[in-house]
């Protein structure tokens, strides 16, 4: 493991963040953007792990669950508001929802 | 865990329960007024239990939280807020149909997310109390079922909130990576002196941990979200959006670059310094001739964050008491400005455009009276926590020798005083002939009376006699540079 | 305990009066017209007792009356008032002012009298706070205060455009403001430990204040002050208030809120930065040239009666600005004099011009004229208002005017020279006004009524002490003389200060 | 014994102040009682302190009276204060004299107008005005009075207010003059700080012992209080409001513009002589001015069709040759002539005013003729003012105080002046006679209404008798060399410094100013009545009418203001309507609302172009700290 630079688990780490962003931008369907950002949270993750093995401490890895416990919960309330949305608009294109502007 | 410590995680506990037993009282029997009650007594209690515990610098519980003078002050001021807010929605769900009550739970789950941040020192700890708001605010924004902007909104508020969060985290874990800490006051002497440079991932860390931030607090450019989530929300939840939110966020801010010195290395400092100079800019012009209210207040928020910031721009009592205070005085009057727009609204739709108060004054001239003062205050006339308010922003900026920054807050002001006049103005006008067609406001209730003037009171003691409550402010805030060595 | 009871008597009864109004609507106007007389008693009371020739007061300082009392103690504010001869007299006029608006607009104002009269006394008490206050930032206070109820006054009772006018009004006047703000707290921040971390004024007369900062600090003041005045690039607004304000707004406009702004330069401006205002003189004395023969000219191209009373008021403080900053005892008296007397006759005009608004509703000088015979006594009397305007001896206006001359000339002969053009170009539209409005061909056959009992007394007291300031002004002059005095001496107490009165005299 | 000075100026304005408060609510005689009886009282007064004032001869022959301080502000002091000598005894006793008879003359004159009150309360303040003029002690008082003056004129020509014309006349009237006053102001501002003082007898004492002969200084001062004299008196080049002048009523015109007011400037010359003694070059400047006035405006009188606009440049020319007497440092011929031509002028106006009303109201002295049979009366007392004013040998005044001015510049060594004094003599007598042949000679051409009634004629016949023997206080050598004017007013002016010349020659120069003024008469005579196709054919011409039209207009100097300073004035005035600055603070406001629309179109309402925005902060600000 430690030979792996940590540069490089950094480095993926913002590649992975990076996927996700660009999904959430480019994706229209609300469901895959509510997936690109569970991928820039894993890609946090990711980083924390790269992290606590540099330093060889756990606090690094217990932030990866917090992070995932964290992650669960947002997808639980936002797939309730999905649900809502798609009762409203009857559609799940994030773009029909601009009611809202100026 | 010693008993001292208990007593000082007391306002958490007490926060937590009153949701808990919110639940509990929902699951054996839906009364509308009996949870509010409940949640009235929560808050209450908590605010005792702020009151009651001992305080004091450095008052640490295990290396997540911090319980001093710092923390108790901004838990008192959060929950201060929490209360008037359940006051606001008590009335406001009212008049709509449906079931509101665990409405209750979710504003307490906010409060409790808020204060979290607030005593938090540490990543993990700022972390959770983050996700714990944000996760509540999701199903506040959205509440008003019947309501399509108010889906619209909350689904806005998800998807922005969830890409900030990743940012903020993502920021974390670079400094974590770099540094090892997660504990703030583990960060601050990262380099050995402050002429050497930081460490690019380090940095880069802390640039997407503002990221993170930055959108909390809505500062230019990532204020986006703003004025259609402020629009969309029901008008309580807006106001509490409006502060608790933003001022958990703020203080976890002072606290982070309190502690560390990161924010006074060269890149950070300009960056803070651009934010605030947009934020006071790109606020007053987005407000500028808004006809609706709930907008305008957003936009007009979002200035007053960036004249925030200046109070931030430099380490010292002055600027963290001056930021404070500020705080506050902003706290009273965003949330008499909400509560009077949430008071207003009738069950179908918020009382939102400015339209809505042309003439409030000669047909509810308490309701003008008492907006106009929040009005001023926002505006930073005199009399009025917002003066000093200000008076101490331009004081901590000139201390600072920030003196391009107060230059642009004053030519901020001057901007804004535009719409604020205008709002004021039309209160003032002839109700016009054509106004029938207008549903009647509802009039108003012995509690959101009440709470009204109590923060008009509220809002003049703190401009005609801010004195005592200064010295306050003085002595807690700055518990929160305890322990950090002088550079 | 005498000044908070003057800024306190308008202040509740304000309050007083919108509450009676609910029951009464003349209750109300007596309660205001009551309260403001019996200040104004108050007042002339103390100008006798501590000015007349048996003086109360003690030969200590040049503040014959004080108040001081912690407030902010955490930022060393007080709410320290006192009072010399120049606040004194700024003060009298305020309340005579005040008395004689109320007067005005007791057949005007029918819609909601209750608010208008709480918003004409509070705006009363916000200036006499300001001619009062001694600590910078009470100071300020009254100074953003009085705008509140001024706005409320032309945005409610005002004429066609009056939103408009009302909202350029604030945003000029807090912008402005503001700037004063910046000044303010930059004194306090830069000097306010070597002086005891207070706000006092005093305390700030000869701090050694390097000159490019004085510079800054002292344009801070400059603007707030040179928008109130007006200088002229600043005074867009004030045509428009002007015009579109209700009688006793327009009245308190050029009457009182035009006087702060003197009234700041000379109290603070000069004395806290003696130096600045020296290296700054070339560029205000300019201003004031500008705005002397600007506003005139101006003044004679417009249609609209107040509007045209307005720009007057625009050429006449150019005059007090020249005086000011002249600064030298002839000149300064002059300005305070001009103060005065501007205040009065500038009043007496829009009292006029609303009283005559009132019964052709209309201020379009184009289709008045041959008014004369109709209303004999309205064109009587603003026949005298209007020569005092052009400054003729034997009315207060010349006295102030020939001083301010005088004294520049001593000092700045060339800028003397040129504001005296200004004789001339005030005679144009003066005669103007009454050519216009009363003499010539009735272009419209008017029915009017002329002034009533109450009006002719207004300007009975506005004439009568035109002709006492115009032929024995003595008594104000020696009112005002010691705190000239002492605010002509302070430079010399600083060390880092160089005289600023460089009077050549006689060679 | 002299004190209690004050009370000469004080009864007409106490006159003027019952008038102005009640009097519209007094009765016709009541109001003609107070504003005659005022003015009358005063003359009383006058005449009561003249005489004591030569019976007792006071120490230094001069009398001062102080009232009050009027200010006290660092070091500038002006009382409140009177002052006597014989130069202002002669003003005195003319002023009221003049003013009495013009007074009493106004009962019956304006008996038909209805603001009769307000009529005698502007002469009232007039008449209190210039006495305070003349009296004035300080320079400031001085100002008082003759700003006062100038505010009576306007009012009084601007007295028939309903007509636009007769508004925009007085308002000439007061601007042209505030040009003066304004330089005369100036001129007090120059002179205190130069001084220290304003009174006069101290700026005097003063002036000459700082200031050397011709030093700058002295030629600015008394170059500006030229100029305020200058427009006072009507001279040129600010002498374009006089003729307008002529629309208030006439007795206005008697008093205001002929006899008293326009000669401010004269006294004012005359009581600051010391200091006009040490700037030669003004003194040069102000005879110039005052042979140049003469002459100009005599030609313009010569053109004139309004026989109040023949009397007016009659005016202007008449007070030239007191300003070109005083130009020569002869004080005494200045005052002499001041004094002759205020009784002869006023009454030729109030004849002429005594015609005007008997014709309609029509002051074309063409549409009149052959009144000397309808209006006998009239017509001698005209005629013995005509005589006066073309001075006539040996029976007029005008003959003795003219030949005095025409002397002493001969005498004092101005020839090319002395020439264009003899051609104003001239010319004086030409329209002078013009003026009597059109009225009241020829063939009738319009018909009498009224006759004057003993009112108008009794003030005409006193004056009459004034005009015929006011010459005889000072008698040329010639004739018997009796000095008394020039004794009395000597006492207060220095004497002229006169070449000693004989007699004879005196003699030869008094024949040469008889020979062209009776040539002037013959030549109006042969114009005028005998051979009016001459004229007619000659203003056929073009040269000769355009050179009619130039004189008629006085000299085109009213072209040449109108064009260079009022219209630009106006023009700019109308285009600062809508103030240029605002122009700035709409920018400004445009600025703002462009900011505020372009900014909102970036609240899209799209939650992805949301995102994006915060992607662009987050790069930039990640930008800014990793390359900063």
């Amino acid at each position: 493991m430690a030979t792996i630079p940590i540069h490089y688990g950094l480095l993926l780490a913002a590649l992975l963040f990076v996927v996700g962003l660009v999904g959430v931008l480019v994706r229209r369907n609300i469901l895959f953007i509510l997936m690109s950002i569970e991928i820039m949270l894993n890609a946090a993750g990711l980083a924390f792990v790269v992290g606590g093995a540099r330093w060889g401490r756990a606090d690094g890895q217990v932030m990866v669950i917090i992070i995932l416990t964290v992650a669960a919960a947002e997808v639980a309330v936002g797939l309730a508001l999905v649900l809502r949305f798609h009762g409203w608009f009857k559609s799940l294109d994030a773009d029909r929802a601009s009611e809202m502007r100026g | 865990m010693t008993g001292v410590e208990l007593i000082l995680l007391l306002p958490l506990i007490v926060l937590s329960g009153a949701a808990v037993a919110v639940m509990l009282a929902i699951a054996v029997r839906r009364n509308y007024l009996a949870a509010f009650l409940l949640t009235l007594l929560g808050f209450v209690l908590t605010i005792m239990a702020v009151a009651l515990s001992p305080g004091g610098p450095q008052r640490n519980v295990t290396a997540l939280f911090v319980f001093d003078d710092f923390a108790r002050f901004f838990i008192g001021l959060i929950t201060g807020a929490g209360l008037f807010v359940a006051v606001l929605a008590f009335d406001y769900f009212r008049q709509q149909r449906g079931q509101f009550e665990e409405f209750f739970i979710m504003l307490l789950g906010a409060t409790f997310g808020c204060a979290v941040l607030v005593a938090s020192r540490h990543f993990a700890s700022l972390f959770l109390g983050l996700e714990i708001l944000s996760v509540s605010l999701y199903a506040m924004i959205a509440y008003s079922r019947d309501r399509e902007i108010s889906t619209e909104a909350g689904l806005k508020y998800l998807i922005l909130a969830g890409v900030s969060a990743a940012f903020l985290v993502f920021g974390m874990a670079l400094v974590y990576a770099q540094t090892g800490a997660l504990e703030f006051s583990r960060m601050p002497y990262i380099t050995a002196s402050p002429d050497e440079p930081l460490d690019i991932i380090v940095l880069a860390g802390f640039g997407m941990i503002i990221v993170g931030i930055g959108f909390k607090l809505a500062l230019v450019p990532f204020h986006l979200w703003t004025p259609d989530v402020y629009q969309g929300a029901p008008a309580p939840v807006t106001a509490f959006i409006a502060t608790a939110s933003k001022g958990a966020v703020f203080a976890l801010l002072l606290r982070l670059f309190a502690q560390t010195d990161v924010a006074f290395y060269p890149p950070l400092y300009v960056t803070f310094v651009i934010l605030a100079i947009a934020s006071m800019l790109f606020g007053s012009w987005l407000a500028l001739l808004q006809n609706n209210m709930k907008r305008i207040l957003a936009y007009s928020s979002i200035a007053h964050l960036g004249f925030l910031l200046v109070a931030f721009m430099g380490r010292g009592h002055i600027q963290s008491t001056a930021a404070a205070f500020y705080l506050t005085a902003y706290f009273v009057t965003t949330l008499g400005a909400f509560g009077i727009v949430s008071l207003l609204s009738p069950g179908e739709r918020d009382a939102e455009w400015i339209e809505d108060y042309r003439g409030l004054f000669w047909r509810r001239p308490f309701v003008a009276v008492v907006f106009s003062v929040m009005i001023f205050s926002l505006a930073g006339i005199p009399l009025t926590g917002g003066f000093v308010g200000k008076v101490l922003v331009i004081l901590a900026g000139e201390q600072a020798a920030q003196w391009a920054l107060v230059v642009v807050l004053v030519t901020a002001s001057a901007i804004s005083l535009f719409y604020y006049v205008r709002v004021v103005g039309i209160m003032y006008m002839p109700a016009e002939a054509g106004g029938a067609d207008r549903p009647a406001l509802p009039g108003l209730s012995l509690q959101g009376g009440g709470a009204l003037a109590c923060l008009t009171g509220l809002l003049v003691l703190l401009g005609v006699y801010p004195g005592p409550f200064l010295d306050l402010v003085r002595d807690m805030v700055t518990t929160v540079y305890a322990g950090v060595l002088p550079r | 305990m005498m000044l908070p009871v003057l800024i306190l008597v308008p202040l509740i009864f304000g309050v007083g009066a919108y509450v009676a109004a609910r029951v009464s609507v003349a209750a109300a106007r007596w309660i205001a017209l009551l309260s403001l007389a019996g200040n104004l008693g108050l007042s002339i009371y103390i100008w006798i007792a501590y000015f007349g020739p048996i003086s109360l007061a003690g030969v200590t300082g040049p503040w014959v009356l004080e108040w001081d009392a912690p407030w902010i103690a955490p930022l060393g504010v007080h709410f320290h008032v006192g009072m010399d001869g120049l606040s004194l007299l700024l003060v009298v006029l305020t309340n005579l002012l005040g008395v004689l608006s109320v007067a005005a607009s007791w057949t005007e104002i029918e819609e909601r009298p209750g608010f208008f009269h709480l918003n004409l006394l509070w705006v009363v008490a916000g200036i006499v706070g300001v001619f009062l206050s001694l600590d910078l930032f009470l100071f300020y206070v009254f100074w953003e205060l009085m705008l509140v109820p001024m706005y409320f006054l032309i945005a409610i009772w005002g004429h066609e455009n009056r939103v408009y006018a009302a909202v350029k009004f604030f945003i000029f006047t807090q912008f402005s403001g503001l700037f004063m703000l910046l000044a303010i707290v930059g004194l306090y921040v830069l000097y306010g430990s070597q002086t005891g971390g207070t706000f006092e004024y005093a305390n700030y007369i000869g701090a050694p204040i390097p000159r490019g900062i004085a510079m800054v600090l002292m344009l801070g003041f400059f603007v707030a002050f040179a928008v109130k005045l007006p200088v002229v690039p600043l005074h867009s607004w004030l045509p428009d208030a002007h015009t579109e304000a209700p009688t006793a707004g327009s009245v308190i406009l050029a009457g009182l809120l035009l006087k702060t702004g003197a009234y700041g330069l000379i109290r603070f401006v000069v004395p806290l930065f003696p130096w600045a205002v020296a290296d700054f003189r070339p560029a205000a004395m300019t201003l004031a040239l500008i705005g002397i023969l600007y506003g005139a000219l101006a003044a004679y191209g417009q249609t609209d009666l107040k509007r045209l009373i307005a720009y007057t008021s625009i050429s006449h403080m150019g005059l007090v600005l020249l005086g000011i900053f002249a600064w030298n005892s002839l000149a300064l008296q002059g300005a305070v004099m001009l103060v005065l007397c501007h205040g009065l006759a500038t009043g007496g005009l829009f009292i006029f011009a609303g009283a005559l608004q009132e019964r052709t509703k209309t201020r379009d000088i184009r289709v008045m004229g041959g008014l004369w015979s109709t209303v004999p006594r309205m064109s009587g009397a603003t026949m005298v208002l209007a020569l005092a305007s052009l400054d003729l001896p034997g009315l207060g206006n010349f006295i102030g005017g020939f001083l301010v001359l005088l004294g520049t000339f001593r000092a700045y002969p060339v800028y003397a020279a040129g504001a005296s053009l200004g004789l001339i170009v005030s005679t144009i539209y003066s005669l103007r006004i009454i050519q216009a409005v009363f003499h010539g061909e009735k272009t419209v056959d008017w029915k009017i009524a002329d002034l009533h009992p109450r009006e002719v007394a207004i300007m009975a007291v506005i004439i009568g002490a035109l002709i006492w300031l115009g032929l024995y002004p003595q008594p104000a002059l020696d009112t005002v003389q010691p705190s000239l005095n002492v605010m002509q001496q302070t430079p010399a107490r600083g060390p880092a200060q160089t005289p600023v009165d460089a009077t050549p005299g006689a060679p | 014994m002299l004190m209690e000075l004050w009370v000469v100026p004080a009864l007409p304005l106490a006159g003027f102040c019952v008038l102005a408060l009640v009097g519209k609510r007094l009765s016709r005689w009541l109001v003609a009682g107070i504003g005659a009886g005022s003015v009358g009282l005063a003359m009383v007064g006058a005449i009561y302190f003249s005489h004591d004032f030569m019976a007792f001869e006071p120490t230094g022959h001069l009398y001062r009276e102080s009232l009050w301080t009027w200010l006290n502000v660092g070091g500038f002091s002006p009382d409140i204060g009177l002052y006597l000598d014989p130069l202002s005894v002669v003003m005195m006793l003319v002023v009221t004299i003049v003013g009495f008879l013009i007074h009493v003359y106004s009962i019956q004159y304006m008996a038909g107008d209805e603001a009769y009150s307000r009529f005698f309360a502007y002469m009232n303040l007039f008449v209190s005005s210039m006495l305070i003029l003349v009296l004035a002690d300080d320079l400031l008082i001085l100002y008082l009075g003759w700003e006062g003056v100038g505010l009576c004129s306007y009012l009084l020509i601007g007295f028939w207010y309903q007509s636009a014309a007769n508004a925009r006349a007085a308002i000439k009237a007061f601007v042209v003059t505030r040009v003066g006053d304004t330089a005369m102001a100036i001129g007090l501002f120059l002179l205190f700080t130069q001084l220290g003082t304003l009174d006069i007898q101290e700026v005097l004492v003063r002036a000459v012992r700082q200031w050397p002969v011709g030093s700058a200084t002295a030629i600015a001062a008394a170059g500006l209080l030229l100029a305020g004299a200058v427009g006072k008196s009507a001279q040129l080049p600010l002498q374009v409001w006089l003729p307008d002048a002529m629309a208030g009523p006439t007795p206005v015109s008697a008093l205001i513009h002929a006899a008293t007011m326009v000669t401010a400037g004269v006294y004012l010359i005359a009581r600051m002589h010391d200091l006009f003694i040490i700037a030669p070059p003004v003194q040069t400047a102000v005879a110039v001015i005052g042979a140049a006035t003469l002459v100009l405006a005599g030609c313009s009188a010569m053109t004139q069709f309004d026989i109040k606009r023949v009397l007016a440049y009659s005016t202007i020319s008449q007070v030239g040759y007191m300003f070109l007497a005083l130009g020569v440092h002869a004080w005494s011929a200045a005052l002499f002539h001041f004094m002759t031509h205020a009784f002869f002028k006023s009454l030729l106006f109030m004849g002429a005013g005594a015609v005007i009303i008997s014709m309609h109201h029509e002051q074309n002295m063409f549409k009149m003729g052959g009144l000397r049979k309808q209006l006998p009366f009239t017509f001698w007392t005209f005629l013995i003012g005509a005589c006066s004013l073309a001075s006539l040998p040996l029976v007029t005044s005008g003959f003795y105080s003219k030949g005095l001015i025409l002397w002493s510049v001969w005498a004092t060594g101005h020839p090319v002046l002395w020439g264009a004094a003899l051609l104003g003599e001239f010319i004086t007598s030409v329209y002078t006679f013009r003026m009597v042949f059109l009225t009241f000679f020829g063939e009738p051409k319009g018909e009498v209404s009224a006759r004057p009634g003993p009112i108008i004629l009794g003030p005409l016949v006193i004056l009459a008798f004034f005009s015929t023997v006011a010459g005889c206080v000072h008698i040329p050598r010639p004739l018997g060399h009796f000095r008394l004017f020039a004794r009395l007013v000597e006492q207060a002016l220095p004497v002229p410094p006169m070449q000693p010349l004989p007699i004879a020659t005196e003699v030869v120069f008094q024949l040469l100013m008889q020979g062209s003024v009776l040539l002037g008469v013959a030549f109006a005579y042969v114009l005028f009545l005998r051979r009016n196709d001459l004229v007619a054919a000659w203003t056929a011409r073009p040269a000769g009418n355009a050179l009619h039209r130039f004189w008629f207009s006085g000299w085109g100097f009213d072209w040449v203001y109108t064009t260079l300073l009022a219209k630009p004035y106006v023009w700019f005035a109308h285009a600062s309507r809508d103030d240029a600055f605002e122009w700035i603070y709409r920018g400004i406001g445009a600025i703002n609302r462009g900011l505020h629309e372009q900014l909102s179109r970036t609240q899209t309402g799209l939650v992805r172009w949301y995102a994006v925005g915060i992607v662009i902060g987050a790069v930039l600000l990640l930008g800014l700290v990793v390359f900063l």
